[in-house]
């Protein structure tokens, strides 16, 4: 079993309306120095298979990201059952 | 009940918006019910906000919804037919929410920030999945009764559903659907997650209930079942961990009979109001955020879903029609709590008036109303005074204008750091319209149309928007409000718009005379002729 | 002529859309489940809006997976008409059956309006009814609305006069003020504004009633010749 | 000048509709053996201040993590500008 971490972003070029609007209210509330916002989406779960890199970018292009807009990269970590 | 909900209401109360905290909970609360109510599919049609300096800490967020339901198929919440099988339905149990009836009847100070309870996280998704599972099962005879699980979660439903009934009910808390592990029984009767459903089901036709709700994605499960021992008993790992009489739990619950003192008058007379620029003045009142349009907030509402939204929020009342018929419904929700603060009794009087006004407005004759008595803490005899006035007040209104109170909500407690917010009775009304050619709205049709002001004007400024715009506080006596003088002109002006003679009509409210005729003539042509 | 509303969990104007058919265009409309594989006895497919599995992770993501959009795959290339609505064109764009994305809107606020769109290309088997630039009014209302594609691509759709609406007033930042586009043999088309919604006078808007017309009118025309 | 990259996730134990509704769209498209799915953000921005984590952590909890229902944690890095 792996705890799979998958990180989705907006790819570069992409307009992040969300990553503009949250550094603009962190301005607005006197958090200053802060700029190129992205917000991106993070998932986390646990995957019992056997052929685990495959089946995670599979899940990725085919449902977690969207390749028109969006990267994935993943990390994976060994759960250790006790 | 089994009625589809066809539209939703919310009335807001926030502190004043030049703080910035007040802005982030007002973008967030507007949000968070554009979310919910967008997902569900149900508009959101309607509904008012007001801004005063007491609700800082305490802003108030009241929502109605009006549901569409044949007569002969309304659903009570009884568990009848000893034997019958008691089923749950929707989102597992989590440790969410638990005590939050009672943290919602709590005074807030600065250190209960920190112990609030698991929050809620909501799930539209399957409170859409919930209720379209659940108004097909109300159309299968197999059902006997059904009740959402609200304040206090498993334990009001089932005992109230019991208690109704006349009968008892055991559930077997092992069979409860969980979202986390080693849940005690204690916290599995008092979480509030949502998005959750108790029924009752004829004995051996569970499948037929399973079956149902299966299209939907959900799974209906067995956790009980009706007793004729009025007991409320629940087992939990083969012992029985509550056994207590129903009617404890319902109907023998104690009355409460609190001291009640009226609060003590100021002797000073209330200060006049010198106005030397009529223009400014004006100008300044159409830019205070109570009187502003309130465009920003209903344009994140889908007002349109269901194809029925005759009238679009931004008018007096909300229309929708009844599809199928030449009928319509009109709907409002109102309440302006400075008349209370200043006169409890008369407030709730001129607040059912006026919710009253805004439906003849629309064309409908007034039906029903619906209530949320927002309050300080009772355990105050000034407060419990209060509120004792204020529903004399909306009961004698109530009463002469033919609009019985057909449910409501309380919301006590609502109090940061000594401070009480205003009383404030928000009534939601709903009115028949009953031809759609009757149909009103505000805003003036045509350049050379007649405007007629009805009723008498006086001097009465004390609680208005222009007292809080030049002194900064409310003061003296609420406006004399006549019922019976009121009953008589909603009847004439709704016969007038019956009869054809009125192209639109608008009460005057906050703001006065001034801002009423603004607000009917966007049209800057018809906005000149004035 | 028969119109297939498809139902999916979580969709919420797949009544105002029967409706629309049923009442409005006076034609024949049925609800037809996610769970469906075979579309073959209708004549137009129609994906409403709302909020399928409730817009997690990215809106129409998860119902881009359902059973029955490999029909409507298999349907829309024997060249019927499918048509995808606000969370209907979020669908299509995510099964890849219309080329792009669909971001937040620019504010980031949902919206619900009534705001005036072009018709930018009367050309097709649902816009033939309208004059070609005519300005309409249709209610829009999503939080998802802003039009994403590369630059190729929108190249490409102006190319092909793919873009069928476009917004007088960009009310999301869609790129190219992009409200409706179809694919390149014209008869899969998504749009962001509430055609359904704008079918009866008595709601404030009839604008939308003539592209349900135009369907009608081009499967009509089709039928005549082939029948 | 430094990198900052945040996750802000979900407090263990409450519901995440979201990863629900993914896990389950995976297993119906016939990707078994994910469990315990849980979706959060993941944000990244440069920061230009001289108390970089003391900021960090303010606009955490002000802004970018809501504290009532989630987690946050950051890792800094150097921007080496060239
Ligand atoms: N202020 C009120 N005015 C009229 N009816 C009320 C009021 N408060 C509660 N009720 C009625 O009492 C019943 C129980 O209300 P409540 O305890 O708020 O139930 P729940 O929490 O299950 O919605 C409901 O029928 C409700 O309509």
């Amino acid at each position: 079993m792996v705890k799979v971490k998958v990180h989705v972003t907006l790819k570069e070029g992409v307009l992040d309306p969300q990553g503009k609007a949250v550094e603009k209210a962190l301005q607005a509330k006197d958090f200053h120095g802060v700029s190129d916002m992205r917000i991106g989406k993070y998932m986390e779960f646990t995957l019992e298979s056997s052929q685990v890199e495959r089946q995670v970018e599979e899940m990725c292009e085919q449902l977690l990201a969207n390749p028109v807009i969006e990267d994935y990269r993943y990390e994976l970590e060994e759960v250790v059952t006790s | 009940m089994g009625a589809r909900p066809i539209a939703l209401l919310n009335s807001l109360r926030f502190g004043e918006l030049d703080h910035p905290r007040t802005k982030y909970l007002l973008e967030e609360v507007v949000a968070g019910i554009a979310g919910y109510g967008n997902c569900v599919g149900v508009p959101t049609v309607g509904g008012e906000i007001q801004f005063d300096d007491c609700y800082k800490g305490n802003p108030l967020v009241n929502a109605m919804c009006v549901g569409l339901i044949k007569h002969e198929d309304i659903q009570v919440g009884k568990a009848k037919g000893i034997g019958n099988t008691v089923m749950y339905i929707g989102s597992a149990t989590g440790r969410d929410g638990i005590h939050g009836a009672t943290f919602a009847s709590e005074e807030l100070t600065d250190e209960s920030a920190e112990d609030r309870p698991a929050v809620q996280v909501g799930d539209p998704f399957m409170e859409k999945l919930l209720i379209e599972a659940c108004l097909e099962v109300v159309k299968c005879d197999a059902l006997v009764g059904i009740q959402d699980m609200g304040a206090a979660g498993l334990t009001s439903s089932a005992s109230e559903m019991a208690s109704k009934a006349g009968t008892g009910i055991e559930l077997n808390l092992d069979l409860v659907p969980q979202r986390e592990q080693g849940m005690t029984p204690y916290e599995m009767m008092l979480s509030e997650s949502q998005e959750r459903m108790l029924i009752v089901v004829e004995k051996g036709r569970e499948q037929e209930i399973k079956d149902i709700v299966a299209n939907y994605d959900l799974e209906a499960v067995e956790v009980g079942e009706v007793i004729e021992e009025q007991q409320f008993r629940l087992r939990f790992k083969d012992e029985i961990v509550t056994d207590v009489p129903v009617d404890a739990l319902a109907e023998d619950a104690p009355v409460y009979h609190l001291p009640s003192a009226q609060p003590k008058q100021s002797d000073q007379k209330p200060a006049s109001l010198t106005i030397d620029d009529p223009n400014q003045i004006l100008e300044n009142l159409l830019k205070q955020p109570t009187i502003a349009s309130k465009e920003w907030v209903y344009s994140q509402y889908d007002y349109q879903v269901q194809t029925n939204t005759v009238v679009q929020p931004g008018s007096d009342a909300a229309v929708l029609r009844i599809r199928g018929t030449n009928k319509a419904i009109a709907m409002t929700t109102d309440c302006n709590s400075r008349y209370l603060h200043l006169n409890p009794k008369g407030g709730g009087q001129i607040a059912v008036a006026e919710a009253a006004r805004n439906i003849v407005c629309s064309g409908a004759e007034p039906v029903a109303i619906t209530d949320c008595l927002n309050f300080g803490n009772p355990d105050k005899p000034e407060v419990y005074w209060m509120m004792q006035q204020a529903t004399e007040g909306m009961a004698e209104a109530c009463e002469t204008l033919s609009t019985p109170v057909i449910s409501g909500n309380v919301s006590l407690y609502n109090e940061t750091n000594g401070t009480s917010v205003y009383p404030t009775p928000v009534i939601g009304m709903v009115g028949l319209i009953h031809d759609l050619n009757h149909v009103t709205t505000q805003e003036a049709k045509q350049v050379g149309d007649y405007v007629y002001l009805i009723g008498e004007s006086t001097n009465e400024v004390s609680g208005s928007e222009l007292q809080k715009m030049l002194l900064g506080y409310y003061d003296g006596e609420a406006p004399q409000l006549d019922l019976e003088v009121e009953k008589a002109r909603q009847k004439e002006i709704l016969k007038a718009i019956q009869s054809g003679l009125v192209q639109s009509a608008h009460d005057v409210a906050e703001g006065g005379l001034t801002v009423a005729l603004a607000e009917k003539s966007h049209d800057d042509a018809i906005w000149s002729s004035y | 002529m028969r119109f297939a509303v498809v139902v999916f969990p979580g969709s919420n104007c797949d009544t105002d859309m029967f409706y629309a058919i049923k009442e409005a265009l006076g034609e024949d409309a049925h609800y037809v489940s996610y769970r469906e594989s075979n579309l073959s006895n209708y004549d137009a497919i129609l994906l409403p809006g709302g909020f399928s599995y409730g817009d997690y992770l990215r809106s129409g993501s998860i119902a881009s997976f359902a059973p029955v959009m490999e029909a409507v795959r298999e349907y829309a290339e024997l060249g019927k008409p499918v048509l995808g609505v606000c969370n209907g064109f979020q669908i299509l764009l995510e099964t890849g059956l219309l080329p792009g994305a669909m971001k937040r809107n620019d504010h980031l606020k949902f919206i619900c309006e009534t705001t005036p769109i072009i018709v930018t290309n009367n050309q097709t088997m649902f816009s033939s009814e309208y004059r070609q630039d005519e300005r309409i009014s249709l209610p829009i209302a999503h939080a998802e609305g802003n039009y994403e594609c590369d630059d190729q691509t929108f190249d490409e759709l102006k190319r092909h006069n793919q873009i069928v609406f476009q917004y007088a007033d960009n009310p999301n930042g869609s790129k190219g003020d992009i409200a409706g586009i179809c694919n390149k043999q014209g008869n899969v088309l998504g749009m962001m504004p509430h055609p359904e919604r704008a079918t009866v006078d008595l709601l404030g808007c009839d604008d939308g009633l003539r592209l349900f017309e135009s369907i009608l009118v081009n499967w009509r025309e089709h039928h005549a010749v082939t029948s």
